[in-house]
């Protein structure tokens, strides 16, 4: 009397599951395909280049591209590659990032639980400002800057990008930080908590998922910036990626563009590596979602 | 413990006038429960109370004191939240400690403190436990017991068991009673739930609209509600209401309309009454006997559209000419629905509203 | 000549835009010759000609200027000048003998009343043209032409035997050396000085630019599909292989054959316009001085104009930039042969013609890059394009 | 005796002090300085001078400045568009508990990392008919495939569209994955019962919920547009001719290759003014519908 | 209507085991409430059935057919969340009929039904409103209507009316009931509120840790409680016990322990009864008589504790010997807190457990 089970749904293989990793696959390959070009072009030697088969395999596929652009590619007099700006990008993307997610993040807690007077206007501004062309802001900001004494300078391009990554860090801060319980501020209040005190020991913890996002944000555009850095950097504190386009980018010289395709793809592995590492707390930071209390 | 007492206490928030010249005396050491419908705004009270939520005028004292503008931590206050608001990165114990250490006490008094309230709450082997690994009860314990250990003189108690399921809510309802007792604070608790309500309070406020309707004992107001909004929105099932008129015949004062007549004599009229008077009857469902339905004199027949048991009790739902009529049976006597019954109110227990005003004549 | 302090090398930075491996080949043989001299050489390489000069003048702007920077000789750097941000190099010009030995445009940009206000390091010839010995032979040609049309003749044979005839870079200022290479030729360098120098209106409204407007798009019919937004070297490399036939770019284009193990004059040929009395368009980079008082940065900013422009440096840069010396006094052994040609040509006055940028303001230059690149690119009339030139030329 | 508005510590008003002070000196600053700037007639340096709106006057002769106007409004709209849907179908395929969800993610993320310095040339050579896509299809033996949009005066600003979606796309992918995984499990169960297909939930019930993270992906998106820059000069230098032109390339251009900051600050107000005018009354109807919804 | 049979279910979910072998016949036009505490797997149990979580092993028939593995949809069942879920995007109107114009159902007929669930739930005034201006009542009613439209066989409630305030609740409780009347689909009502159980439920399953401790009608399971876990669960205050051990002494049985014995002997045990065995002896607070302590025979005298006045009735709790028994009074009578009352048990209407098993003797 019992009519024959039906079969059981788990088993995956579906014509809409085959649907969702034909589409995935199709996304990916054309997502990989401009890094499948740059790969092979930084494997080739110049005389197969020069021949235009752009998506050929290299017949005699070399690392001396990598090896020039890592150590021995001119920028300039100098012919040291891109190695030498490492350490000068490390050293301006940490404290940056740390310092523009620092200011971020309180600007979005001060903005979403305390709301001071003027700081909506001061916001609306700031919102304002993330339009103006970065360039078109340099020329005043080496005038304030110089008047201060941090023009060329380690601490002045830290100031820099933390002033051109104010905008979007306080605004992710701030719709994260409106995203959270109100209760959960008023119970600190209650507790006593101060201004900072809330901050540092309730919100900071809080923030792990929001911070992820700005970390990622920050450290690639910092990494990625060239013409902050240049300008405002000093000669002594160039990052990587003044290298990078100094390899890159030449008017009348001739190009490699094996050694070209390296070097973009050796200054990337920093931000590459951090997605990495990332994308599980990424997700773990998305999945427990705003935190139920 | 401290009293509280709110003068003229008028709230907008975003344009809205939340409350409107809100007056509440609430003595030291006493438990007061605000009752009301959802967004009538008791949340909005309790938090300007606690300095939550900037007043737009009036005046709050607590323990003598003007409070209006006073820092939130400096009114001696403690609040739960009808959302717990549990610091989600913080263990039970942090989570409880820290107002504490912010204001420096001293390790020895913290460690007294919570070892207290988590015997209290027997929360004791829940002390490392971040609160995403607590049950909604024991969220609401350690939310109280962040409360207790701030040993305030006024408690402030945000629906704190609406979450939970009947049997917890009754438990935690005896408990906190008992917390009462031994902490001798002051206390105010804003519920919607009306046996929460009567059960804890020693006076109530119900609320609605942002303005207090009623502020007595919960047996006065069960038995006397001030206005027709009291009386129905108290009891389960509420207060039953048959409009009608009130004439004074003779020496008899007798209530009427279309389908029935009741001498309420023995009612204690406010002001005595003039003329005829548009009014409303309301009876409480225990307070209406059913019978045979025999056609008596001062008994009316009506036919019995659902039985619900309790349990404890039934509630029978009686179709009187297209109003429902509740009442209450205790014995185990057998009714059927769909069949008639007569009904007779105790007019010694009956409340009068006026027709227009609805507020108790 | 000027002796070494004793002490303390004088520590010079510059600012410059050659990144490249061969440009920087060349720039160190200055800083080689510049530390041999007592100096000490700062190398500050920005890639990006418009980037370094950005760069220069937010140091300036920022209190942190070079001791040296480059430029193009040209009008660039004359707003500095009038705002009196750079220092002059008279004494250096004078004991050099700038005047007798260097040629009249490049003397002409740098010397702004009357003080000298830059050194000249190299000069460039933007408008050569340079051809696939292959290709040519593939296609039956013979010999290089004597004639305007006599160009085009070849390009139609290199076109019949499936090889792309001009090898083309469809970017602003490829576009705009391409016009000006056959403005001076077919137009003649009276009626270029006219319309770039003077800004003769009726010069530019006349039947002979509007012929130069014609005969500069019948180029068209002669590249390939994909030659918009082509880097110049990706067309160099089209006739390195013998894909195209000729390329008219700038002399630092041999920089590439040079790469592809090419040798001027065996597989690839060079000439700088048709004809022995062909107008030679000179372009070129200079050093600028940031104005400071301190007497240490000014001893050096000296040194360093004396160094660069000496006869040695001089050739052994321009050897390896593929550029001219701007002096004829050098050693011309290590000169290619197109170099050589050009270091002839340099001798005779008449033939040179400066490039736009010494004559117009870097606004106007571009205003006009932008009137050439949409009448190339879209399908104008060469009437509405002489119009267009005109009100650009006027505008400024 | 206790004061109005206590409730707002001071040290609210300390913290801002850094916002405050960036506002007015890096923004609002600017913001002026290249107002004043506007209205000289400065060349590589400012002047101090006063020439009234003739810089604007000879912005809006200039054609380029014009079709630089109107390609980053047709750039602007395809870009932000497309990067909304190609996000988020990314992010819901993503999100039907596929493998390798972790590697795909990164695939699709990666771009973000990279500078378009080096990309934008990859992007040339694989849309130049010569060298890319064309050339392979006319190898594989379909000789009439036509794909030369980079050279194409018309359609070269879809190629700017493609290459920097491709770079784009994942970060709206991120921020969308991050809206979806929010939504309640009750509602797809929901959906389930009513027999209403996935695509169909997305479509009609999740795709409206995900309001957060959409207006973000668009302020991010849409500062990006205005400050399109990088990717033209990599791919296409602004051409063929004029074709992609873009105001932050016509700005650059004037600003320090062409010496003529009086006409750069000219063309960033205006660019500014656009902006304002159109972030403005979206800001306003998001304000009010925030206000209303509370 | 078709019934619903579930048989040997098993369903794991991340390693626990939810549910463990449970069989379960709801008859066709049935209306049966799973009652149970948080977290004993009512709702597994219940999107179980509607196919939402695959089952482990076991069947789950609905309408005579094997459905374990049909897809939720096929299944002829409607189901109203816990939280609503309503789709947040679209008015009332386009909620309830979302599934049906995705069916391709004909547009008069998704008007017709939509206005009839609309005429029974009183939405007519809110077709056009978003759910976020929806009162919770009223979301709760769209819930509902969302699954009327569908006119499934089977129509399965999950705690819908827990987010509600008390007067609500008993309003929506009796609409559910009529709806039941009207509708005549099988019913399956989840819920951990007893009163919502025992109101509306023709026959009620009590859960506890994924197994049915007593499947019957709401009177049985209160009156006999099948073992000791229901016998406190149900009941507010639950079922007062005493420890102790019984004996048959003569033809009489006895319940006693140290402070007191009770005549048990009309007990209907379900097996004879030799020797001593030890046992728990379950009363109801409203079958405790209480009066004067005065040391009457069969009489006990405990001290009050706390009397709790809920309006209709009271509820005294008293000190006997350290535990704490409820007993629920009705009259005015006038009692004082730590007084001396003395209490009685109405042997008839005990219930006896066994010691170890705890279940029902
Ligand atoms: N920030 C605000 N802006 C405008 N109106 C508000 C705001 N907060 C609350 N309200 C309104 O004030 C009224 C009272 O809200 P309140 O939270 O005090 O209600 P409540 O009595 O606590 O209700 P509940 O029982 O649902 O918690 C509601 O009508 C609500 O809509
Ligand atoms: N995805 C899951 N993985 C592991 N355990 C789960 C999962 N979902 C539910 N559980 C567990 O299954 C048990 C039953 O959950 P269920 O939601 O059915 O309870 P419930 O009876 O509906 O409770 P409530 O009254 O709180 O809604 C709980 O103990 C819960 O922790
Ligand atoms: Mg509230
Ligand atoms: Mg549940």
């Amino acid at each position: 009397m019992a009519p024959p089970p039906v079969r059981r749904r788990k088993l995956a293989w579906t014509p809409a599951r085959v649907g969702v990793y034909g589409f995935l696959i199709v996304a990916a390959l054309f997502f990989l395909l401009p890094l499948y070009v740059m790969l092979i072009t930084s494997v080739k030697p110049m005389e197969e280049i020069r021949l235009g088969t752009l998506f050929a395999l290299p017949v005699k596929a070399t690392l001396e591209p990598w090896l020039q652009a890592w150590s021995s590619a001119c920028t300039g007099l100098e012919c040291g590659g891109i190695r030498s700006g490492f350490w000068n990008s490390v050293a301006i993307v940490v404290p940056s990032t740390i310092l523009s997610i620092a200011i971020g993040a309180v600007n979005g807690y001060a903005l979403s639980f305390w709301r001071p007077r003027g700081a909506g206007v001061l916001f609306a501004i700031l919102m304002m400002g993330a339009f103006i062309p970065v360039q078109v802001m340099v020329y005043p900001l080496v005038r304030v800057l110089a008047s201060v004494n941090l023009f060329s300078s380690l601490p002045g391009i830290v100031l820099i990008h933390t002033i051109f990554g104010m905008p979007v860090m306080t605004l992710l801060f701030r719709n994260y930080y409106a995203g959270l319980p109100m209760e959960l501020f008023k119970a600190a209040r209650i507790d006593g908590g101060g201004f900072w005190r809330i901050f540092l020991q309730l919100m900071l913890p809080m923030s792990t998922p929001v911070i992820v996002v700005a970390v990622i944000m920050q450290v690639t555009g910092i990494w990625n910036d060239f013409l902050l850095g240049l300008v405002f950097a000093g000669s002594e504190h160039l990052p990587m990626t003044v290298q990078l386009n100094n390899i890159i980018n030449t008017t009348t010289g001739e190009r490699l563009y094996n050694v070209n395709m390296a070097a973009t793809i050796l200054t990337s592995l920093v931000p590459l590596a951090l997605y990495f590492i990332s994308g599980r707390w990424f997700v773990r930071g998305i999945a427990s979602g705003a935190v139920k209390g | 413990m401290s009293n509280v007492a709110i003068r003229n206490l008028q709230i907008q928030l975003g344009g809205n006038k939340v409350i409107e010249s809100l007056n509440l005396d609430v003595k030291a050491g006493e438990f007061v429960v605000l009752l009301g419908p959802s967004g009538c705004g008791k949340s909005t009270l309790l938090h300007s109370i606690a300095g939550l939520i900037d007043t737009t005028s009036g005046q709050i004292e607590i323990g003598g004191k003007d409070m209006t503008w006073a820092d939130p931590k400096d009114r001696g206050i403690a609040l739960v939240f009808q959302s717990y608001a549990l610091y989600p990165t913080m263990n039970v114990e942090a989570n409880m400690s820290f107002g504490l250490r912010i204001n420096g006490t001293p390790k020895e008094e913290i460690a007294r403190r919570v070892s207290r309230a988590s015997d209290m709450l027997q929360l004791g082997p829940l002390l490392k436990r971040k609160p995403a690994n607590l049950s909604g009860g024991q969220r609401q314990r350690v939310a109280i017991g962040r409360a207790i250990v701030r040993e305030a003189d006024v408690m402030l108690f945000d629906e704190p068991l609406s979450n939970l399921d009947a049997k917890l809510r009754t438990e935690l309802r005896r408990e906190l009673k008992q917390l009462h007792k031994q902490l001798g604070a002051t206390m105010i608790y804003v519920t919607h739930d009306q046996v929460e309500a009567m059960t804890l309070a020693q006076r109530m406020a119900v609320m609605k609209g942002g303005v207090v309707q009623q502020f007595d004992t919960p047996a006065n107001i069960y038995n006397e509600p001030a206005n027709l909004f009291v009386a129905t929105f108290l009891g389960s099932p509420g207060m039953n209401l048959f409009k009608g008129a009130i004439e004074r015949q003779g020496d008899r004062t007798i209530f009427s309309n279309q389908h029935m007549s009741l001498d309420v004599s023995g009612y204690p009229f406010k002001q005595p009454l003039a003329g005829k008077h548009d009014c409303v009857l309301g009876v409480r469902p225990e307070d209406i006997d059913v019978g045979n339905c025999d056609g008596a004199d001062n008994v009316v027949c009506a036919s019995v559209s659902l039985v619900e048991a309790m349990g404890a009790h039934r509630v029978l739902w009686l179709d009187f000419h297209g109003t429902q009529v509740a009442g209450i049976v205790q014995d185990q006597q057998h009714i059927e629905t769909d069949k008639d019954i007569s009904f007779s109110i105790r007019s010694k227990r009956i409340s009068l509203f006026d027709g227009a005003s609805e507020q108790r004549l | 000549q000027a002796p070494a302090p004793a002490g303390a090398p004088l520590k010079a930075t510059v600012i410059h835009w050659w990144t490249s491996g061969g440009e920087s080949q060349a720039v160190k043989q200055f800083a080689e010759a510049y530390n041999k001299a007592g100096g000490q050489w700062i190398d500050q390489a920005v890639a990006g000609a418009d980037q370094s000069r950005a760069t220069t003048i937010n140091r300036i702007v920022g209190g942190n200027a070079p001791t040296a920077a480059q430029f193009n000789t040209s009008k660039q750097f004359r707003d500095f000048v009038e705002q009196g941000l750079l220092n002059n190099v008279d004494d250096v010009a004078i004991a050099g003998k700038w005047e007798q030995l260097m040629p009249p445009s490049i003397l002409e940009a740098i010397k702004i009343n009357g003080h000298f206000y830059a050194a000249p390091v190299d000069i460039h010839m933007p408008a050569w043209f340079f051809y696939s010995k292959a290709a040519y032979k593939k296609a039956g040609i013979a010999n290089e032409p004597q004639t305007w049309d006599e160009f085009l003749a070849q390009l139609a044979k290199l076109k019949a035997v499936g090889v792309v005839p001009l090898a083309f870079g469809g970017q602003v200022w490829q576009e705009k050396i391409t016009f000006d290479a056959i403005f001076a030729m077919v137009g003649g360098a009276d009626l270029y000085l006219r319309v770039y120098r003077d800004r003769d209106q009726k010069a530019v409204m006349s039947p002979a630019f509007k012929q130069v407007l014609v005969d500069f798009k019948k180029l068209k019919g002669f590249v390939d599909a994909g030659s918009p937004g082509r880097n110049w070297n990706d067309a160099t490399a089209m006739v390195v292989s013998g894909k195209a036939g000729v390329q008219i770019m700038g002399d630092w284009a041999k920089g590439e054959f040079a790469a592809a193990k090419q040798v001027a004059g065996k597989d690839f040929g060079c000439f700088p316009g048709f004809g022995p009395k062909a107008p030679y368009i000179v372009a070129g980079d200079a050093f600028v001085f940031p104005k400071t008082a301190n007497a240490t940065t000014i001893k050096a900013q000296k040194l360093l104009a004396t160094t660069i422009t000496s006869p040695a440096a001089q050739v052994a840069f321009a050897a390896r930039k593929g550029a001219i010396p701007i002096r004829g006094d050098v050693d011309e052994s290590q000169l290619d042969i197109c170099a050589r040609q050009g270091l002839a040509i340099m001798k005779d006055k008449s033939r040179q013609l400066p490039n736009t940028e010494m004559l117009a303001s870097p606004d106007t230059t571009g205003a006009l890059q932008d009137v050439l690149t949409s009448y190339w690119n879209k399908n104008q009339s060469p009437d509405d394009a002489q119009k267009a030139f005109a009100r650009a030329l006027k505008d400024q | 005796m206790a004061k109005k508005r206590q409730s707002v510590s001071i040290a609210a008003y300390i913290a801002i002090i850094p916002m405050a002070l960036t506002v007015l000196l890096a923004y609002l600053g600017t913001m002026l300085w290249t107002a004043r700037v506007s209205v000289s007639s400065s060349r590589t340096f400012p002047a101090s001078d006063f020439v009234g709106a003739s810089q604007y006057i000879r912005l809006f002769n200039n054609e380029r400045w014009l079709l630089s106007l109107q390609n980053v409004a047709v750039y602007g709209v395809l870009f932000i568009a497309a990067c909304l849907i190609i996000g988020f179908l990314l992010a819901v395929f993503i999100d039907q508990k596929v493998m390798a969800e972790g590697a795909l993610r990164t695939i699709f993320l990666y771009p973000y990392a990279m500078s378009f310095v080096a990309t934008g040339l990859i992007w040339q050579w694989i849309l130049n008919p010569e060298l890319g896509i064309q050339e392979v299809l006319h190898q594989m033996g379909f000789a009439d495939a036509k794909f030369d949009w980079i050279v194409d005066q018309d359609m070269a600003i879809y190629t700017i569209v493609i290459a920097t979606v491709w770079q784009a796309s994942g970060l709206v992918m991120a921020l969308m994955l991050s809206g979806l995984r929010g939504v309640d499990e009750e509602l797809w169960k929901a959906a389930r019962i009513d027999g209403i297909p996935r695509w169909r939930v997305y479509v009609s019930i999740v795709l409206p919920m995900l309001g957060a993270s959409v207006s973000t992906a668009f302020v991010l998106l849409f500062v990006a547009v205005v400050k399109v820059f990088d990717s033209v000069v990599a791919m296409t230098q602004g051409g063929p001719g004029t074709a992609s032109e873009v105001p932050a390339k016509f700005i650059m251009d004037y600003l320090f290759g062409r010496a003529n900051i009086g006409l750069a600050s000219a063309a960033s107000i205006v660019l500014l003014s656009t902006v304002l005018a159109i972030v403005a009354p979206l800001y306003f109807v998001r304000s009010r519908r925030a206000a209303k919804g509370a």
